[in-house]
């Protein structure tokens, strides 16, 4: 396939994101990847699971957590994951407009998860003193929610960066894997997210 | 258990191979010359799986000299061309068959004494004793909390008991290893204390060795485990009860030592009492197979241990010039003649297995 | 490379379209269990239900939502994914087997 | 084109090229001679840990040094030496024996290349900047932890940085072989060598995670404050050990995999026969991998996980010596009834048989979870690891560079000299580590930096030491080997060896565009298949047409290069926060580096059919 149809394809195929070679190693790359993410995340739950008494006296997760953001929260994440979905509808529909649309709300959404999270870090923080050294438990817990923010971080960033550099030239067979690809990550957080909150959260509460 | 495994013992190969290893290694020390119930045990096991590769390998080494001696390439073979066989059922069936089987061979024996280790039933007896073994970087701390005796680097048990250990480590993990007696078992921070047990068969000095990587001296955080009669321990725990830790000495040079060792020492070290300090307990200092855990006790070594301790030890946690050389002559007097229980000075092998 | 799409006739794409239409309408059922899920859980522990099985549910829900995110926002369900779907088997194998020994057998 | 432009422009524009390519093939160099430098390193560690244990009380080395010298030893060994050498090997060869023009991602290839350079000087950086790590290449928490100096920083930092690069290459290994194969080869038609490499890649993605948590804990712990192993604050350190061997079991098993690849390539191109049951031995591989994860508590049988736990890790551990030996056996009978050619490559694999057979069988006497308490940190497990290590891995690297050399550099090792080098490495490694099993039961634990007078250890460790210095001149001759071929040897054709598989269907060194055209695959061992039939070569499975090929670039380089600046700022912000500034430099040149790739689009260029006509005319082809 030359530079030109992939650039600028005459007529989209049915599967945009697989239909050159580029883009089915792209995709079976980042599956791959993500088998990798979750063993990585396997073992920070591990850790967390392991560390969850060890709370040295203070804070536990039994008094710190609240419920209340934490649903704000998921909602707002499971309903990213939804935009995202209809993201890649509308590419698969080549529909290139409504599909930025669609990645930008997912971006709202998941902008206003990440400011949730930051508000709530520095709430404990600030109101319990619990942080990052206060005990194994206190680690535990920055750590594994934060590695999950800083996905969320970046894979905000990665989608807003496709969504400016090809604001312009639309969908073509180049780009298209790396849509489908950066909606993939997002659902990966929030299938990591549905952990978090049961494990971290529910399970925290229930004790 | 040991029935079945004393008629294994009767085979031939079995008696050569023990007496082959056993020639190896120094009484006391080497794990091919079990004197405890643990060693014995695992020696066992050892055998057996030794020789079980030594079948396989012979196997393999019979089909492998045959191959490359017959199907060598000859001269003016160049261009011959073998048949080229994709495999054999049968063939390839019994490689995996008969490996499993002498593998559930290995795995029984290996579970049993596995958990045979483990076995804790007779800990909680009135008559069991149990020791609470502390790892430091690098001295071994020993406590016998019902007893109420605090001694360390070397360690005194009865023989033909069981005697437990409570295993945890002050810093860093160590690992508790006594080869002639028991396998070994690590020593970790925090609240993760181990156990295992010992039972000697017969009376001896034991040498046993830190097996952790715990920091530039662990190769020097070496212990003895002192096992003598049921009788004579009786006897020692007698003595190390009665312990005077303000006892004058007889000496004025070792007087004065005292007097030092009091001043400059004590903070980190103790004689007597029951509790563990920053440094080992010297109670019994002066019968003690070694100095520090390695060295000859002599006077002189013990002056020059006490002004430069880290020369020795490396990295070790005694701090350097508390006091001078004249000062360290008086307390290594006052240290050498600390002899609180003459007990198991007797056993041939004490102080004679340098 | 071949591109059958190129001379593509459009009753093929409407055809497509339905389909993604039909498939879209999975999805926002496939959403809407997922929240309800969520209030599920969430309900159960604020109104403090027995531990000893709220915590199993939790669980099977949460693995339910990731089953539904896999399969149906993720296409795991769809053709071309066996390679995709044998490496998250064994990536969660791997996985489970941590967390399985993290919180039981090994931990003292 | 990056080869042409090299050929004219001299030094500067041969480094450049080194710098920026992503031909698979150059990567391979690359990742030899950085292994390579890394082995004579790690070599030299080992000799001088020899020379300070070569009798009792020595004080060759200090006590502190001694320490660093076994983990700088055991680490540079591990992920500096063997696994680049494994990658090289990877490189040079799996594309070529599938048929591909490259691999998936030729860019990523790159970047894992230099990501585990820089990780890796990263490492050896320490040694001039105030000590290298010394809590073992386990880095057992809280010794690790409490570790002062900024050693065991750099260890977290440059195995995080290799880390990265290993993973890249897993996953680029993994996608190339599932996406890349020409026609007709079906994954049972691969070589076991690329089939190995599909499993180890497999084991790379799923076991290296654990160690990137376990080194970000320890980063954290370290240099943040955090309180994983810090027990006062409720920590534990056995969560590291853990985390470390559910990485470090698979991890033994992705070194020895791509070179059991390796030796039943070159078992059956040497007997002259095609491997004896290969669906078994694609099945053993794979078995390998899957029960590799199971069982990575052996290592910590003394830790006191009970009973049950270690019944069950002992059991689990066993059971991976039945695929093992269904390979020894598979090997031997590939070799029966063939014609065996005692070639360099040929000599070093028919070593590795019994060499590897004893330190597979002491591992399974390891296995013996209750045994294990005798055996656990002695020297018993170091001749164990080194039989299977360099017994098996080393061995296998070096029976693979004399067996792909020509394919790699155009010319066969001068097949004297190969053996001249083998037999001292081999009767210097068994000397060195057969003693070995021996002190560890009469009582010398790992680690000890002396071992006292008077324990029955001193003749032992002497015969261990003169061992060593045997293998030392295995090495050097081989050394010598290189230059001497490099300098006298002729070149030889596209086949030296009368191969089976697809890499030996083109000229030596291979175009950088490896197949003028896609071959079509017709049964495994597909070179063997043609010249069954009296074929020269193999059938194109496509018209001659325009090759699509990636272009060079500079930026996996920077990448790393910005991770290796971003690492000394977070090693160094604990002393003086001014350092942070490496750390956002080093941050900023990194993901500017990824956002440049990123935003430019980088769709490669192509060879056109006129210049492949060209190369035909010259005999590229054949
Ligand atoms: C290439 C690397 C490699 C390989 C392939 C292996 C292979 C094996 N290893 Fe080893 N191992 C290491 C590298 C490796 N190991 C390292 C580096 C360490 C130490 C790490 C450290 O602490 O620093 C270690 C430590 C180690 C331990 C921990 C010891 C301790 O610290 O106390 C154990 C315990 O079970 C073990 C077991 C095994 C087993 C059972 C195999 C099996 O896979 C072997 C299987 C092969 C065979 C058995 C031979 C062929 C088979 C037959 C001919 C069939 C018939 C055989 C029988 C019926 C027995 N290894
Ligand atoms: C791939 C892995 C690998 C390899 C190949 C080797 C190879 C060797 N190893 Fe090592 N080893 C380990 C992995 C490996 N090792 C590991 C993981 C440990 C555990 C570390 C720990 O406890 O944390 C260990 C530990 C270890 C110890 C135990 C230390 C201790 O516990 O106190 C010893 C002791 O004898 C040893 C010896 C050797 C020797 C003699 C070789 C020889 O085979 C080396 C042969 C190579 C050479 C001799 C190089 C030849 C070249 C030159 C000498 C020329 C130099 C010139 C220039 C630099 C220009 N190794
Ligand atoms: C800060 C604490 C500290 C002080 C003060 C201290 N020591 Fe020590 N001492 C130690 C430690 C720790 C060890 C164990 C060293 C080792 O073996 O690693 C030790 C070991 C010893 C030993 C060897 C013990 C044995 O069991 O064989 C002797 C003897 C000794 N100290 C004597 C002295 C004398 C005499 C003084 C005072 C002049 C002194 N120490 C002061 C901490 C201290
Ligand atoms: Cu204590 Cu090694
Ligand atoms: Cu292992």
């Amino acid at each position: 396939m030359s530079h030109e149809d992939v650039l600028n394809p005459k007529h989209m195929p049915h599967d945009p994101e697989k239909a050159t070679l580029e883009g089915k190693n792209k995709f079976l790359a980042f599956w791959f990847f993500l088998g990798g993410e979750t063993v990585l995340f396997a073992s920070l739950f591990g850790t967390y699971i392991a560390l969850n008494g060890s709370t040295a006296g203070e804070n536990t997760p039994e008094h710190l957590f609240g419920l209340e953001l934490v649903f704000l929260m998921t909602m707002m994440l499971l309903t990213s994951s939804l935009t995202s979905v209809y993201a890649m509808y509308h590419m698969k529909n080549h529909d290139f407009r409504k599909m930025q649309t669609w990645l930008a709300i997912t971006v709202l959404l998941g902008l206003a998860f990440l400011g949730c999270e930051i508000y709530e870090f520095l709430h404990y923080v600030h109101e319990y003193e619990f942080t990052f050294g206060s005990s194994a438990f206190a680690s535990a817990f920055y750590t594994l929610v934060g590695f999950h923010g800083g996905h969320v971080l970046f894979g905000l960033s990665w989608i807003v960066a496709l969504m400016i550099r090809n604001q312009k030239r639309g969908l073509n067979l180049y780009n298209a894997p790396k849509f489908y690809v950066a909606s993939l990550y997002w659902h990966f957080i929030d299938v990591v997210w549905v952990f978090i909150f049961t494990v971290v959260y529910l399970m925290g509460k229930v004790g | 258990m040991r029935g079945w495994m004393g008629k294994f013992r009767t085979l031939a190969l079995f008696g050569a191979l023990t007496l082959i290893l056993s020639g190896c290694g120094v009484d006391n020390l080497s794990a091919l010359k079990p004197k405890g119930y643990g060693a014995e045990l695992l020696l066992d096991l050892m055998m057996i799986s030794i020789a079980i590769m030594i079948f396989v390998f012979v196997i393999v080494m019979a089909i492998y000299a045959f191959v490359l001696i017959r199907y060598r390439q000859k001269k003016g073979q160049e261009h011959v061309i073998p048949k080229q066989t994709e495999g054999n059922k049968a063939l390839e069936v019994i490689w995996t068959v008969i490996p499993i089987i002498l593998l559930l061979v290995l795995a029984v024996p290996t579970v049993q004494a596995t958990f045979d280790l483990a076995d804790q039933s007779s800990q909680e007896d009135e008559s069991a004793m149990t020791i609470e073994v502390t790892g430091n970087q690098y001295w071994w701390h020993f406590n016998y909390p019902k007893e109420e005796i605090a001694i360390s680097q070397e360690m005194y048990i009865p023989t033909g008991e069981r005697v437990y250990l409570n295993l945890k480590s002050s810093d860093v993990i160590h690992s508790f290893w006594l080869p002639s007696i028991a396998g070994k078992m690590d020593t970790n921070p925090g609240e993760n204390m181990n156990t295992m047990y010992l039972e000697a068969y017969e009376e001896g000095v034991y040498w046993g060795h830190c097996a952790e990587l715990c920091g530039p001296s662990h190769s020097l955080m070496d212990f003895r485990v002192v096992a003598v009669s049921p009788d004579k321990f009786e006897q020692w725990k007698e003595d190390m009860q009665n312990v005077d830790p303000e006892a004058t000495p007889e000496t004025t040079q070792a007087q004065e030592g005292q007097e030092l060792f009091n001043n400059n020492c004590m903070s980190c070290h103790a004689i007597g009492g029951s509790s563990a300090g920053v440094g080992p307990n010297l109670t019994n200092f002066g019968n003690r197979e070694k100095l520090a855990g390695i060295m000859e006790p002599s006077k002189e070594n013990l002056v020059d241990w006490i002004v430069n301790p880290d020369e020795f030890k490396p990295g070790n946690n005694m701090p350097a010039n508390i006091v001078g050389e004249e000062e360290a002559s008086k307390i290594a007097d006052y240290l050498l003649q600390l002899k609180h229980s003459d007990v198991g000075n007797d056993i041939p092998t004490k102080n004679t297995d340098k | 490379m071949s591109n059958s799409s190129h001379s593509k006739p459009t009753r093929q794409m409407e055809y497509e379209k339905k389909q993604h239409k039909e498939e879209m309408k999975q999805q926002v059922i496939t959403f809407v269990l997922m929240i309800l899920f969520t209030f599920v859980a969430f309900g159960m522990v604020i109104m403090e239900v027995n531990s000893y099985f709220v915590i199993p549910t939790l669980i099977i829900l949460a693995l339910v939502q990731v089953v539904f995110q896999l399969y149906y926002f993720m296409h795991m369900k769809n053709k071309g994914h066996n390679m995709p779907a044998m490496m998250m088997y064994g990536g969660a194998a791997v996985a489970g087997l941590t967390i399985i020994t993290f919180s039981s057998i090994i931990w003292w | 084109m990056s080869t042409t432009a090299a050929q004219k422009g001299g030094l500067g524009a041969a480094i450049w090229d080194y710098l920026t390519t992503v031909d698979h093939k150059k990567i391979a160099h690359l990742y030899l001679v950085a292994g390579g430098l890394f082995f004579l390193i790690g070599g030299l560690e080992a000799m001088l840990i020899r020379i300070q244990l070569m009798k009792p009380d020595n004080n060759f080395l200090a006590a502190g040094l001694y320490n660093e010298m076994i983990t700088m030893h055991g680490t540079t060994m591990i992920f500096l030496a063997a696994m680049p050498l494994i990658f090289a090997l990877m490189n040079a060869v799996v594309p070529l024996q599938i048929g591909a023009r490259d691999v998936a991602f030729p860019f990523l290839n790159s970047l894992g290349f230099w990501l585990f350079l820089f990780g890796g000087l990263m490492l050896n950086v320490s040694w001039f900047t105030g000590g290298a790590p010394d809590a073992g290449w386990t880095n057992y928490a809280p010794l690790s932890t409490t570790s002062p100096g900024h050693g065991v920083d750099y260890y977290v930092m440059g195995l995080q940085i290799s880390g990265a690069g290993t993973l890249i290459g897993g996953i680029n290994f993994l996608v190339t072989i599932v996406n890349m194969r020409a026609p007709g080869m079906t994954y049972m038609r691969m070589p076991l060598f690329t089939w190995s490499t599909f499993v180890t890649s497999t084991l790379i993605l799923f076991a290296f995670p654990a160690l990137t948590v376990g080194l970000f804990l320890m980063m954290f712990d370290r240099m943040f404050g955090a309180a994983f192993f810090d027990v006062a604050k409720g920590g534990n350190v056995i969560i590291w050990e853990h985390l470390f061997w559910i990485f470090g079991h698979p991890e033994v098993y992705i070194l020895i995999l791509p070179l059991f690849g390796a030796f039943s390539d070159i078992f059956s191109t040497f007997s002259k026969k095609r491997l004896f049951g290969y669906s078994a031995m694609v099945f053993a591989t794979v078995l390998i991998g899957f029960l590799g994860f199971m069982v990575w508590a052996h290592h910590m049988f003394t830790v006191g996980m009970g009973p049950i736990a270690n019944s069950i890790f002992a059991v689990a551990t066993m059971a991976i010596a039945v695929p093992t030996g269904i390979k020894i056996f598979n090997w031997l009978f590939t070799m029966w009834g063939g014609q065996i050619r005692m070639t360099s490559a040929m000599l070093w694999s028919v070593a590795f048989i019994p060499s590897f057979t004893i330190g597979g069988m002491t591992g399974v006497m390891l296995a013996a979870a209750a045994a294990d308490f005798q055996y656990h940190d002695t020297y018993f497990v170091v001749g164990h690891f080194h039989y299977v290590i360099v017994g098996g891995v080393v061995f296998g690297i070096f029976a693979a560079l004399h067996y792909w050399w020509p394919k790699m550099f155009g010319k066969v090792l001068n097949e004297k000299l190969g053996k001249l080098a083998f037999w001292p490495f081999f009767i210097g490694f068994h000397l060195t580590f057969f003693i070995q099993h021996f002190l560890g039961l009469m009582g010398m634990p790992r680690r000890y930096w002396v071992f006292l007078e008077g324990q029955g250890l001193e003749a032992g460790n002497m015969i261990s030491t003169i061992g060593a210095f045997l293998m030392a001149i295995g090495s050097v001759i081989f050394l010598i080997n290189v230059v001497y071929t490099a300098v006298k040897e002729k070149k030889v054709s596209g086949d030296p060896w009368d191969g089976r598989t697809l890499e030996w269907t083109m000229p030596s060194p291979p175009p950088h565009y490896n197949f003028v055209q896609t071959p079509l695959v017709r049964g495994l061992d597909p070179l063997w298949v043609e010249k069954t039939e009296g074929k020269e070569g193999m059938t194109p499975a496509e018209p001659l047409g325009d090759i699509h090929m990636p272009n060079a670039s500079i930026l996996p380089f920077t990448m790393s290069l910005g991770l290796f600046i971003a690492g000394f700022g977070f090693i160094y912000q604990t002393d003086d926060k001014t350092w942070l500034v490496a750390a956002v430099v080093g941050m900023a040149i990194t993901l500017g580096s990824m956002l440049i790739r990123s935003l430019k689009d980088d769709l490669g260029h192509h060879i056109h059919k006129e210049e492949l006509e060209e190369d035909i005319k010259k005999g590229v082809g054949k």
